[in-house]
């Protein structure tokens, strides 16, 4: 690209990206850093990175580093949805543009940012409850179902039950039976459903807030001698390679795509917003939703 | 002694309340059965859940005998297990017991070299152990993401499985191996003068130097312990889900077997400690949190459920509080009905 | 007769701790104007008496009343409130402030809510230089000596303006002109009204200030007596419950200062050892069978030689030979591998360890030196400990309760018996009659001539000049971190002649 | 008063000379001497390898960014000083955070929920300090189980991130003094500041101060001495509480939300920034001026780390280098001093 309209320090064409990370909490995370990294090296940006250990005080020390280090695009994926303002309102004052990636604000003042990339955990929630609703389509019996949360207070914890829960109320067969969390953690999940397939009688499906958790109850599944995918329906969104093949293999019914691989799409949007180009101000990943025919396909292809 | 055993009636009485409250609310908590030949059932699984942390707890009772204290058990589980499931998805027979043994040992031996290096800052260089081991607990998960580049590491390993999920003679192995180093730390410290002498480091070190006890030596010595521990905890850890996540593993594990530790009757000011404790207050831990979810707790009220619980321990263990609660009104005429004429 | 109403009168007093009956029914009364001393045995109940008194333990029983009125306090501060000032036994004082802070804590002169320091350190170098002590009143406690330390709380306590005014074995680790200095202003404050209660274990002081005694024993009272009206002899017996034969045993010299010792190699020769800023270089030989007595004045350097020696300080200069050949003393530890055994002056602090029990503080160092990985068998331990509970009489003798329970002169004995088990060549003791009853005293008196006849040599290290020409085959003076003069201890040694070097700093 | 002067009883002219002290500098100081020479040299490192770091706004920010952290350290450091501890304050923020926010979006006014908040805080703290004194619990556990219990409550007042409109709120997150275009000092830093300045009066010259270093040296003698020790132990951990309420506050407001999620691992690092300071973790030495220099020092290895541009795992670990580099130089200095 051109230079950057922030007078960047490095004084020379390169476009400078500041990009605050939430942290390295999961290998869906690690899989989004990668893609951003790759990509950037890839359309020659410089990419000042930050790792904000899941701190919001962090990322925000962070983005006020950006400034001070003159970066010619700021962008970060926030820790939470609340208490954005002040910082953003530094980085418009310095003339800097901002782009939230994979989670958004709750900012009533839209001019603080150029655009929002990412997915919706609601609308991820949703999915998997209409898969859930269409599967038993016709039947009457009841469903019992248990949920394994993520972390509580995480916002894809809290989305991803919102959704599902709005989906499936309307339709009375289906009962949450128990409801707890597993940390978004392969052996939260694993204990979680260890003691939840012992205090809870017929469980019919399993809903996972993320593939790891699931995985783990899928062993749990197992020890306890049932199988998992017929004797008990496991729904888990992000789509992970490890949860891609188990889905293959028909240990799970069907994962919702959240897809870490954001970085070709940040990249583009990073060199237009540079440009002073309009974008819009939402763009939703691409993503799809998996069954365990598409995951046979997609299997080969997967990355993280 | 028998202020000791008083001090663990609490814990075994809190023990008791929890599980009853499970009987009450959740059907089929107690049930135990045997399937493919070995004990299946929530108590078991209590169990099996509490091994790594009675591990990681009975190191912790060491180092706080001396007065210490390790905050980077958690990251050492993580460095261990991302260790051991590195070497083992190498391997090209991922199956063969020597590899995995070999990946075992590696992943110990790692443990012992950072207990080594929390050893030499608190013993050596004197500097406080909290910050020494904070240092470790920060750039040990550091250490751990490295090993496994962030990702979780997949193993498809029957014998590296057997650690965390096997069972010997129908008992589970991750519970056979905790019990193992609990009852090899209790015979290490009681029936030879360690004990003795950690108890004395922690009641004084200078009157221990000057006794001629090698405070150091010992000191080094329990870091490398609680480390080898926390690192057996994290190949339990790793193994129970056949993967290493250099994130989770063991995050937050310290706070939970400090909490045993003092439990079980060990003062965080060093000296006197009790293993038999610290284990029983790890179970209690681990019956805590499995017996909320059994009895379908909200998950955002279990903090509340868990402090409250610390709090009633804590206070009904509490000499001070009982004597406050129990005798107070009664002192007075009791004792002058004594004071001879 | 016209004895003006008790300031502070004390009745049917009643303390049980588990398994001890440490106070059982006592009266006690306290006249303004008075020095009354409390006397008794080690463990008699004595510091019990004082603490239930204010409010550090409830009692179990009896009545207490302050000038007329019934008062039962819940802590110290009530107690100081209400006008008793107290020393307590162990030096009770915050190592980590500075001398002037521990004078004036809790009550710092202030202005406007904000502490004037240089008053406070103004009044307290005052203070101090009325006791006859010349300290840099901002330097931290902690650098000073137990003896200084202990100077500093009496500053406290005699500053607070009270009406009763309680020492509890202020004079144990003091020397004589800080005794004497001590006790000019108790009888100062007498004289103005203040009511004195007085523990001490050394029965000259007792008969230089005291108006009366009030004798415990065992938790219980035998009686109260006027000083001039009980002889010595009589006020003993009444301590220890025994008749006249014993207590002349008690009188005999433990060594004949006549008899001398055969001397041939040295088994201990330190040559030009020194320690910048605690001890100047000095030589000493000590033999086997032989008693080094160190004398000199606080601060004269006594326990910092005798660190130097157990090696638990580093020498920066000289070094040491044992049997000929020179040793390095690294660490305590190597010390007690060439048989040095060296019992600290502070009990509390470097000596026992609180929480842990009397039989586990005597195997300690038996144990540290033969590693944790051989073990004393619990049968030999019981039989060894048993055997110096008996030896050293030590109250209660059930060696499995925590040694921070015994009374500060048992405590003493229990240090003691931890390194006698160790049955060292050398045994170095820092201060071991410090506040130990008379009869036991005596017997560690007698061990020390006993052990080195045996052929133990003994460095021997006491406030009391006294005890240390009675014991001693040889006398080292120390005056100004200096080893100035050594002395045969034959019959024309006598406390004058000592005294004279440690005023002059030069013999003859 | 009565006098206590006396005559010299024996004449010692010639000892009691030699019994003259020399003296001795204080050696208390020596460990934040040696924090603030370290923290310099960790500057100019950073101003020699990394553009714009001599920028003025590098060292404002550090201000900015930690004034959360530099009130509640400072709770922390009374604590500390007494020989005990406090896991409680990060999830007091997350209380206090969630309950403005709470209570704002319910249309309080401002001037109502800043003296509840405080209320909060000082009263849990209030709570854990008599627990602690009474009857005699752990301070570790009984602030372990006030964490829980505060970042519970938070948990189950609103699992969500709450943003706040209120526009004092607002006002305040963007009052700033501003020396030149982005180059600023927060209200929020200053009111740190001025926490900071009260409490290092408080500890040098009052009554409550000096009794929080003798209970740090020896409570049993502190008690002996007559000092009202469960008053003020239970005062420091009011005061903690107080702290870190006011900490959730500045949060909240340099922020504009309340969240059950915030503050966590705050405790590690107030405790971190207290010990670098050279307080000592076994109480009674120490200065409050020595925490604030350990919060800068966290600060600097941050903005180090930032403008590193490092992966998190390496960032991880050259926190816990850097932080050992620290300390261990820290160690040497104050030892060779001694
Ligand atoms: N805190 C305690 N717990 C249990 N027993 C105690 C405690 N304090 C004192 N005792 C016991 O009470 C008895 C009286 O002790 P006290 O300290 O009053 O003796 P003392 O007369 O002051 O002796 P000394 O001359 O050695 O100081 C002793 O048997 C002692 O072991
Ligand atoms: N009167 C005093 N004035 C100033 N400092 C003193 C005084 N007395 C002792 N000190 C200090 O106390 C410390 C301890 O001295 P040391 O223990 O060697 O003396 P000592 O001869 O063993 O006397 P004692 O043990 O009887 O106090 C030294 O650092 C000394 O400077
Ligand atoms: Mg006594
Ligand atoms: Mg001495």
């Amino acid at each position: 690209g051109d230079d950057g309209g922030g007078s960047g320090s490095s004084g020379d064409d390169k476009i400078t990206l500041g990009f605050a990370q939430v942290g390295a909490e999961s290998g869906w995370r690690t899989a989004n850093t990668k893609s951003i990294q790759e990509s950037a090296a890839a359309e020659g940006i410089e990419l000042k990175f930050n790792d904000g250990q899941g701190k919001q005080e962090n990322q925000i020390k962070a983005i006020r580093s950006f400034i001070t280090q003159r970066v010619d695009v700021i962008a970060f994926s926030p820790v939470v949805e609340s208490g954005w303002d002040p910082v953003l309102k530094e980085a418009k004052d310095a003339g800097i543009p901002v782009i939230l990636t994979d989670r958004a604000v709750d900012s009533k003042d839209t001019s603080l940012y150029k655009t929002f990339l990412g997915s919706d955990f609601v609308e991820e929630g949703k999915k998997a409850g209409e898969w859930l609703v269409k599967e038993y389509e016709g039947k009457s019996d009841p469903v019992n179902i248990v949920e394994l949360q993520g972390t509580p207070g995480a916002a894809p914890a809290i989305d991803r039950k919102e959704g599902f829960e709005e989906v499936i109320k309307a339709d009375p067969k289906f009962k949450i039976v128990a409801s707890q969390t597993g940390k978004f953690e392969r052996t939260g999940g694993k204990q979680t459903m260890e003691t939840m397939l012992q205090s809870v009688k017929d469980i019919d499906v399993l809903y996972a807030h993320n593939d790891d958790m699931g995985l783990g109850a899928i062993e749990a599944i197992e020890a306890a001698g049932k199988k998992p995918g017929q004797d008990i329906k496991i729904i888990t969104v992000d789509a992970v390679k490890d949860g891609m093949t188990a889905l293959s293999e028909g240990k799970i019914n069907y994962i919702v795509e959240c897809s870490p691989l954001l970085g070709p799409q940040l990249m583009d949007l990073v060199k237009k917003v540079n440009n002073k180009e309009e974008v819009p101000t939402r763009i939703l990943t691409e993503e799809t939703t998996f069954t365990p025919e598409q995951a046979k396909e997609a299997l080969p292809n997967r990355k993280y | 002694m028998t202020f000791l055993k008083n001090r663990l009636v609490w814990p075994v009485a809190m023990l008791a309340l929890l599980l009853l409250c499970a009987l009450i609310f959740s059907d089929g908590f107690f049930d135990i059965r045997i399937q493919d030949g070995h004990l299946f059932g929530t108590p078991i699984n209590i169990l099996r859940a509490s091994a790594p942390l009675v591990l990681v707890a009975v190191g912790m009772t060491l180092v706080i005998s001396t007065g210490g204290i390790d905050l980077s058990v958690g990251s050492v589980m993580a460095v261990s297990g991302a260790m051991a499931c590195l070497i083992i998805g190498d391997l090209a027979n991922q199956n063969s017991v020597g590899g995995v043994t070999l990946a075992v040992v590696a992943a110990i031996a790692l443990s012992l070299v950072l207990g080594l290096w929390n050893g030499f800052l608190v013993a050596v260089l004197g500097i406080q152990p909290i910050i020494a081991t904070l240092i470790l607990m920060v750039a040990g998960r550091g250490l751990a993401q490295l090993i496994t580049s962030g990702q979780i590491i997949n193993v498809q390993s029957s014998p590296y499985k057997v650690i965390g999920t096997g069972f010997v003679l129908g008992l589970p192995v991750s519970v056979l191996i905790a019990v193992a180093v609990l009852v090899i730390a209790a015979l290490l410290t009681r029936r030879t003068a360690l004990g003795l002498l950690l108890e004395s480091v922690g009641g004084s070190p200078v009157a221990s130097r000057l006794a001629g006890i090698q405070a150091r030596r010992l000191t080094i010595m329990v870091y490398v312990v609680s480390a080898a521990c926390a690192g057996i905890a994290g190949l339990i850890y790793s193994s129970n889900v056949s993967s290493a996540d250099g994130n989770n593993a063991g995050n937050l594990i310290e706070l939970d077997a400090i909490l045993a530790v003092v439990i079980g009757g060990t003062a965080l000011t060093g000296g006197r400690f009790s293993l038999a404790g610290t284990a029983l207050g790890a179970i209690l831990i681990a019956t805590l949190d499995t017996t909320a979810q059994a009895v379908g707790i909200p998950p955002e009220t279990t903090l509340v459920f868990k402090a409250v619980v610390v709090v009633v321990l804590c206070l009904a263990q509490s000499p001070a509080f009982r004597a406050r609660l129990f005798r107070r009104p009664a002192a007075r005429p009791a004792a002058r009905a004594e004071v001879p004429a | 007769m016209g004895e003006p109403p008790a300031v502070l009168e004390m009745t049917g007093i009643r303390k049980i701790f588990p398994g001890v009956v440490a106070l059982d029914g006592v009266d006690f009364r306290l006249l303004p104007g008075e020095i009354h001393a409390l006397m008794g045995e080690n463990g008699a109940g004595k510091s019990t008496l004082i603490k239930v008194l204010t409010g550090v333990y409830g009692i179990d029983g009896g009545e207490i009343r302050l000038s007329g009125r019934d008062v039962r306090f819940t802590g110290p501060l009530q107690a100081q409130q209400a006008g008793v000032s107290t020393v307590y036994q162990e030096v009770n004082l915050c190592a980590n402030l500075s001398v002037a802070e521990n004078i004036f804590i809790g009550r710092q002169p202030r202005r406007f809510g904000r502490i004037r320091w240089a008053e406070m350190r103004r009044r307290s170098a005052d203070l101090l230089a009325r006791l006859d002590l010349d300290v840099d009143v901002t330097a931290p406690l902690n650098t000073y000596s137990l003896a200084v330390q202990q100077m500093v709380a009496i500053a406290r306590a005699i500053d607070i303006d009270a009406k009763v005014l309680i020492l509890d074995e202020p004079t144990s680790s003091l020397d004589a002109s800080e005794v004497a200095q001590l006790f000019a202003i108790m009888r100062r404050l007498r004289d103005a009204g203040v009511a004195i209660l007085f523990v001490s274990h050394f029965l000259d002081q007792i008969y230089e200030v005291a108006d009366r005694i009030t004798v415990l024993r065992n938790g219980a009272l035998i009686g109260e007596y006027r000083t001039s009206e009980l002889p010595q002899v009589e006020l003993v017996g009444k301590m220890i419950g025994k008749e006249l034969a014993t207590l002349e045993q008690l009188e005999s010299r433990p060594r004949d200062s006549t008899e001398q010792l055969e001397r041939g190699e040295p088994l201990l020769r330190a040559e030009g050892l020194g320690r910048e800023g605690a001890i100047a270089p000095f030589t000493l030989a000590i033999h086997a069978g032989e008693v080094v007595g160190l004398a000199g004045l606080l601060g004269s350097g006594r326990t910092e030689l005798a660190r130097l020696l157990f090696g638990a300080d580093k020498a920066d200069s000289g070094h040491i030979e044992m049997g000929g050949k020179p040793v390095a003393m690294r660490s305590p530890r190597a010390a007690m591998a060439h048989g040095i055994a060296f019992s600290s002056e502070n009990r509390r602090t470097e000596g026992l360890i609180g929480e842990l029990s009397v039989r586990e503080n005597i195997i300690l160092a038996l144990q540290a030196a033969r590693g944790w990985t051989r073990p004393i068998a619990r049968r030999r331990q019981d039989d060894l400990v048993a055997k110096y509970i008996k030896a050293l009489q030590i109250r209660p003798d059930n060696p499995e309760i925590p040694v921070r329970n015994l009374s500060g002169g048992n405590q003493q004995k229990v240090l003691l018996a931890r390194w006698l088990i160790t049955e060292p060549k050398l045994l170095i003791i820092d201060e071991p009659t410090r506040g130990i009853d008379v009869g036991a005293k005596a017997e560690i008196q007698r061990l020390v001539a006993e052990l080195s006849t045996g052929g133990m040599a003994v460095l021997f290290v006491s406030a009391e000049l006294e005890e240390v020409l009675r014991l001693s085959h040889k006398i080292e003076v120390l005056r100004d971190r200096r080893l100035v003069e050594e002395l045969e201890n034959t019959g024309d040694v006598d406390a004058d002649r000592v005294m004279h070097i440690i005023a002059s700093g030069a013999t003859s | 008063m009565i006098d206590v002067s006396t005559t010299p009883a024996t004449n010692k002219s010639g000892p009691a000379a030699g019994r003259r002290r020399t003296y001795r500098p204080n050696a208390q100081y020596i460990p934040v001497l040696a924090t603030l020479t370290l923290l310099i040299v960790m500057y100019t490192l950073g101003a020699v390898n990394y553009e714009n770091f001599t920028h003025p706004s590098v060292i404002l920010n550090l201000f900015t960014d930690n004034a959360f952290l530099m009130v509640v350290a400072v709770g922390m450091t009374f604590v500390i000083l007494t020989g005990g501890i406090d896991l409680s304050v990060g999830a007091v923020i997350a209380l206090t955070s969630t309950v403005a926010a709470t209570l704002l979006q319910a249309g309080w006014p401002a001037g109502v929920v800043i003296p509840t908040v405080l209320l909060v805080g000082g009263v849990l703290g209030l709570g854990m300090g008599a627990v602690i004194h009474f009857f005699k619990v752990e301070p570790f556990i009984a602030t372990l189980a006030g964490m829980f219990l505060a970042r519970g409550v938070a948990l189950l007042i609103d699992q969500n991130s709450i943003p706040i409109t209120n526009g004092f709120w607002t006002g305040l997150a963007e009052a700033r003094i501003v020396f030149e275009p982005g180059v600023y000092i927060s209200a929020m830093a200053l009111v740190a500041l001025a926490v900071v300045a009260v409490a290092a009066v408080v500890l040098a010259w009052s009554r409550f101060g000096r009794n929080v270093y003798a209970i740090g040296g020896n409570a049993d003698s502190a008690l002996l001495m007559g000092l009202p020790v469960g008053r003020t132990r239970i005062g420091v951990y009011t005061l903690s509480g107080f702290c870190a309420a006011l900490g959730g506050l500045i949060y909240s407001i340099t922020t504009t939300s309340g969240y059950a999620g915030h503050g966590t691992g705050t405790e590690l690092d107030a405790i971190a920034a207290v010990v670098i300071g050279g307080v000592l973790l076994t109480g009674g030495s120490g200065y409050v001026l020595g925490t604030v220099l350990g919060v800068l020092v966290l600060g600097m290895i941050n903005t180090i780390v930032n403008f590193q541009s490092l992966n998190s795992w390496w960032a991880r670990m050259a926190i816990g280098v850097l932080l050992f580099a620290f300390i261990v130089l820290q160690r040497l200095v104050t030892r060779r001093a001694k």
